[in-house]
């Protein structure tokens, strides 16, 4: 076991498939020599070379593109988009293509990628550097949407998706690459330094997609969430002495159904928290999901905490960002009754 | 919008317009044709930058008379130059089969090729058979030329039990692995980078294997032909370009993809990559401008682009009635001729055929594929009957079904049940 | 008055918005002399010339990112995508320009654009030729969503998306460009013939955007849809003799909620139909807007109807339509309770 | 992935690397730098065709002697060139300030554009001041030299009360309708289709104003970049198309984006547009070029591409350290200068500016940026307070605030009141 922040844990993820898959490749923009803007590549192009890991041109079309290309050769390849809110250049490619390739060539042909994107806000990164576009991807049959919350997850979550045959976005949340945040931006920012979950195996070891983690069992309510989230979530219900249960989705799609249906039964509460914003947000669905089967077992609508539905502001990003105060005022209304 | 300075020029604004629209008497003559023989063949060595005058030129094999001259001349045997042949008659000869069978109401779309044989079934015999194509919707005499089954083709195109795609895509949407022929795609250009991303997996592998992808000259627009440019001259990729240039892409002439202003081989020349214009109605043009092209990539000098010259004799597909916004002549005018008829002139001259073989052949063709269908149709039409079990829809999406679409299956099958269905 | 198919109707809009306003301009795929491959342009070439109705190159990128200039510059561009499955490349225009400029140069700056596409199935037109990505752009804040179901709204939807100063995503349904669709796809075809929504007026007349239309009152449920599907319903319930109360949304985003409220709370159960893959679909937000708004009116789980969370296929296109069998078997259950 | 075939060659794949890493000696002297004067100017009425050597050259003027030589000289009055050098030499200014501002945590964000000046300033003054810009974020030159208000950049850049935008934007991503510049955006190259389209709307109404804009080098590999040469090439669109050639697109060196294999003026040539290739630190063949393409524009012969060759002598932005992936030496060892020291040279050789007077200027202009630092401080800097009241992020989404904005913005402030916050 090491320490690892989850940077560190995203590079380990990486460095151990590629030591053990001459197939895996990494690429992007400044992913090579630089080793990426948010240092997730550091290492890899010294370690493993130049047609291994290496930048690529600025054209996030022709980086998803010439993945596909590549994982329909045979290899495996972990292209990089530099921010989420870059991935629409590429959304045809991923939706039209990557998504669909399996079906559409009734297997002859596939797209094992995994496209990873720093993704969230929190960091003032204005409206093109804070986006949470996750709810878009999981209206896309054929491809898997994946949010990890800890170092330890993020690494055997993103093994389990280079292993994957299908193509997998693996969303990292910017915010919580150098340690927990707990909702409150005017106080000192943590490191992973004490968190349990920032012990990681330095080998290979995978947390299977599609299923989620309980962060904590209580009784009172049902929290899903994911991300950055997941700490900001248990923080505030810390502070309350809320008894909640908090769902970590870690897989929005194939979701972990069993979890969230059996946990919602139990509590008669459930909320929904995202970045992202509200209309058609993944809360929608999951919404959705809940009421249709644990209809008779909710006490209380299931509320949604979610950023709002306007683009990411630069000043105002603290009243954006759907903190502890928000947080709170929604429990303290589901819980009421 | 204030009122428009006085003391400057007012600008207007410039919308192309094809040369004849429906009435009017095609008339190609002032279209330049270079001589056959007349361009130049540099080594495959030489720098892309040595030779961009080949972007702006033709180069052509058969002359008026039927004989191949110049330098790029590939002095094929015989053999090779009847099999080229019988494999675009029989792309004609499928394609008219298939459109009518789309006619008579036996599937719901269809799209031919007409005119274009040379550019799919000359290239499709210079690769090496193990090479990878990304092709467009218009290239099937790629998977003829290769030998992939009449009836499998036919059954893909039915949507019927023998669909190796079961019935998931729209007809001609082929997907052929193990004849080196890539899905494809409904939305323009997006094999482009794929190609290049595999050219570039072969390269890094140190394979010997090249990859080669088709689009039409409409297109070139799409920001997935710059992506796949951009990423092939920045690696080197050994891949093969082709852009058909087939004058029309559905209604809209090649001028709104930019033709007014130059050639497309001239792309080419902005990333600083091979190019080529080849006549695309020439058989041994595209042949000689593929081989030379992918002696290139696998000697590691990099992509090259080829613009095949060509005309769409037919309609765009199925859907289409190109007397709506072409001249009805065009297709006849069109000064390259027709690459069949050019390509059996060129055997006879040569003594290696004759009118009567031609002719048998035809025959024989038309009857081959008659065969065929008749196989097919023993495996259904589109829509006369459901040739796939309910629940294949929900298999493949992923490699193994998660439970959403599991209860999918099952809720479907229930409620047809419940349903009496 | 005039009998008009919806094709004519979208027609007519374009015709009587150039004649009105010099600044409306056409453009798109085959749009100009040809009219466009659904005929929606045809004649406004030869009648405004072509500078105001022209074919462009195939770049949906550049279509939508030369409307935003040209939006920009003073005009009212209503760029064509040829079919809706061919939006994604436009998608980095639509999301991070189109939708943003207001907001983000604080109204220095507007895209008065007015996208026009062709969505849905039921024409065996196979994956790329028959998606409903409606969806996605609700998840996108700034822009609005509209989707006519008639000739008559057809029109006067696309006068006020024209008229409107935000950039409109104006979807249209086309299984029903020529007729009603009643979702026995063995039955003969019906045109618009004997419809009473297919009297559209010649001139000018704007139906708001933002205001559903209750398609047929009832107490037994509320039904929520849109386009091609509220045929469908209606006929369904028809012939079923439910006593459904239909509410034809027109437009997604903003969305009328005091007509989908008042509905539910009136009928106690809803139904939501739309043709768009089930997960994350706009399906998702209605079912979670209705179970947070009418909680305590509800008496049975809400139901989704909706095309499936697979690629549209080609043979099974019928199979996977949301049509009578299902809406019936989900009718059942709603009601039996 | 069968073992490659023995009789073919391996391939390879080629990945660019550039001369120079950390630690290296940065040595420039094989750059191939024209002398100043040697490139024709051809008349703007010429086809683009008849001039393509120009995209692989350097249009240059100032020489090494600092005199103005050649056909390209656009013998710009004293008064002229002196307000160029105070524009270019404020703009430095400013980014010195800004981003010592952001080092002392004043705000989030900022971008120099040091080294790249005359590319903007200079292009500046040769459009009118009604032609309208779509500038990417290394372009604040152009709203210095057209006058906007230092201090409302400044607000802009501490999104604090007096900014402009409310605070919505991350610092530097102006808008100013008013000085003819578009709101910039954080996604790569989406402006040059807007350009095209605005250029395109201005001709289609017989305006007189033409667009112009720029991305960098790293840029020109998006779609939206081959979308927009197009357009324009189709519809001859009155717009001036710059590509900031500075080398790096934050870590990755040009030859990411193909520049090595071509220049990316070529880029014109793949289209039919007309291309230029400019030496970017002379301020005045920046002017010459930029003037020469908005002739062209105006007077409708379409669209111009200009390459600016030039270096980025910074880092990418405050988040960036260059000294991380390239040769702490280069941009002193870069071979065309720096662009303010070199037209500061040129007015001294024709007799018209001297030693004390620039240094008097750089300490007057110091002082004017320091003047409106405290003024726009007066409104506030990021993050101490909060300038924008919080129903301001709820406006302007639409035109009109709709229900379900209205209601959010409503439970927030409900929120905060229960919270007692
Ligand atoms: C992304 C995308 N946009 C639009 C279309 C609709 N479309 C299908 S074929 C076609 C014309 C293509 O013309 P061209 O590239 O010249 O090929 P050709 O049909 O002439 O072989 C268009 C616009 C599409 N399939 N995909
Ligand atoms: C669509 C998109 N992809 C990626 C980025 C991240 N990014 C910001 S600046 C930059 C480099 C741009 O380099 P270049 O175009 O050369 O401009 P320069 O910074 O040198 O002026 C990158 C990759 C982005 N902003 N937008
Ligand atoms: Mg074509
Ligand atoms: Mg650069």
């Amino acid at each position: 076991m090491t320490r690892m922040n989850m940077i560190q844990a995203i590079n380990s993820a990486m460095d151990v498939m590629m030591e053990r898959d001459p197939n895996v490749v990494v690429m992007g923009e400044d992913v090579g020599y630089f080793g990426g803007v948010f240092r997730a590549t550091a290492g890899l192009q010294a370690k493993y070379g130049k047609t291994r890991a290496f930048d690529t041109p600025i054209t996030e079309i022709g980086i998803v593109g010439v993945a596909i290309g590549m994982g329909a050769y045979g290899l495996r390849p972990v292209p990089e988009i530099q921010f989420a809110d870059y991935i629409y250049p590429a959304l045809d490619q991923l939706v039209s293509e990557a998504a669909r390739l399996r079906y559409r060539s009734n297997g002859d042909f596939t797209a094992p990628i995994t496209v990873r994107s720093p993704y969230g806000g929190g960091i003032f990164g204005g409206q093109t550097h804070s986006q949470s576009p996750e709810g878009i991807f999981t209206h896309v049959s054929g491809i898997k949407t994946v949010i990890p919350s800890t170092p330890y997850d993020a690494k055997g979550l993103l093994i389990a998706a280079i292993e994957d045959n299908d193509p997998v976005l693996f969303l990292e949340p910017k915010r919580i690459y150098n340690g927990p945040f707990h909702g409150h931006y005017d106080r000192p920012a943590k490191t992973w330094a004490d968190h349990p979950a920032a012990e990681v195996p330095a080998g290979h070891y995978r947390v299977e997609l599609g299923k989620a983690a309980t962060v904590r069992s209580g009784e009172a309510v049902t929290i899903l969430c994911y991300g950055t989230m997941v700490h900001v979530v248990a923080n505030t219900i810390e502070e309350l002495g809320v008894d909640a249960e908090i769902i970590d989705l870690r897989t929005l799609v194939p979701l972990d159904i069993e979890a969230i249906e059996a946990s919602v039964k139990k509590t008669g509460r459930c909320m929904i928290v995202h970045e992202a914003t509200r209309t058609s947000g993944f809360g929608a669905e999951l919404s959705a999901l809940v009421q249709e089967r644990c209809f008779y077992h909710l006490e209380a609508p299931i509320e949604r905490v979610t950023g709002f539905d306007t683009p990411y502001p630069h000043s105002l990003e603290w009243a954006y960002f759907p903190g502890p105060v928000r947080i709170g005022e929604a429990l303290k209304k589901l819980l009421k009754d | 919008m204030d009122a428009p300075r006085a003391n400057l020029p007012p600008l207007s604004l410039h919308v192309p317009e094809p040369r004849f629209r429906p009435g009017d008497e095609a008339d190609f003559s002032d279209v330049v044709v270079p001589p056959a023989g007349s361009a130049r063949r540099p080594d495959t060595a030489e720098p892309a930058s040595s030779f961009r005058e080949l972007a702006y030129t033709l180069v052509r094999v058969l002359d008026e008379s039927g004989q191949a001259v110049g330098p790029w001349n590939p002095r094929l045997d015989p053999e090779a130059l009847r099999k080229m042949l019988r494999a675009m008659a029989l792309t004609r000869a499928f394609d008219e089969r298939m459109f009518r069978a789309q006619r008579q109401g036996k599937t719901s779309f269809y799209m031919k090729s007409t005119g274009e044989e040379a550019v799919s079934v000359a290239a499709a015999m210079a690769l090496a058979s193990d090479d990878m194509c990304f092709p467009s919707y218009r290239q099937q005499g790629i998977l003829i030329t290769r030998g992939y089954p009449l009836v499998t083709m036919m059954n893909q195109i039915y949507s019927n039990k023998g669909d190796p795609l079961q019935g998931r895509q729209l007809p001609i949407m082929y997907s052929a692995k193990d004849h080196g022929f890539f899905s494809i795609s409904g939305n323009l250009a997006t094999q482009y980078p794929q190609a290049v991303g595999w050219a570039m997996a072969s390269a890094a592998k140190g394979d010997t294997r090249i990859a080669a992808t088709w689009c039409g000259e409409g297109s070139t627009a799409e920001g997935d032909f710059h992506s796949a440019m951009t990423f092939a001259t920045v690696y080197k990729a050994p891949v093969i370009l082709n852009v058909v240039n087939n004058q029309w892409a559905i209604s809209s002439f090649s001028g709104f993809a930019g033709a007014e202003a130059t050639t497309f081989a001239a792309r080419a020349v902005g990333y600083g990559i091979a190019g080529l214009r080849v006549d695309g109605n020439d058989a041994l043009a595209v042949y000689a401008a593929t081989e030379w092209a992918a002696e290139r990539a696998r000697t590691n000098q990099g992509p090259t682009l080829i613009e095949h010259f060509t005309y769409r004799a037919e309609g765009h597909s199925t859907s289409d009635d190109p007397t709506a916004y072409r001249s009805a002549g065009e297709p006849n005018a069109w000064p390259l001729g027709d690459p069949i008829r050019r390509l059996k002139d060129h055997l006879i001259a040569i003594g290696e055929w004759d009118e009567a073989r031609h002719a048998a052949q035809d025959l024989a063709l038309a009857e081959e594929v008659k065969r065929a269908q008749k196989e097919a149709e023993k495996n259904g039409i589109l829509g006369h009957g459901l040739h796939q079990p309910f629940e294949t829809m929900f298999e493949g999406v992923f490699e193994e079904t998660p439970w959403h679409l599991r209860e999918q299956s099952e809720q479907m099958i229930a409620e047809r049940k419940a349903a009496g269905i």
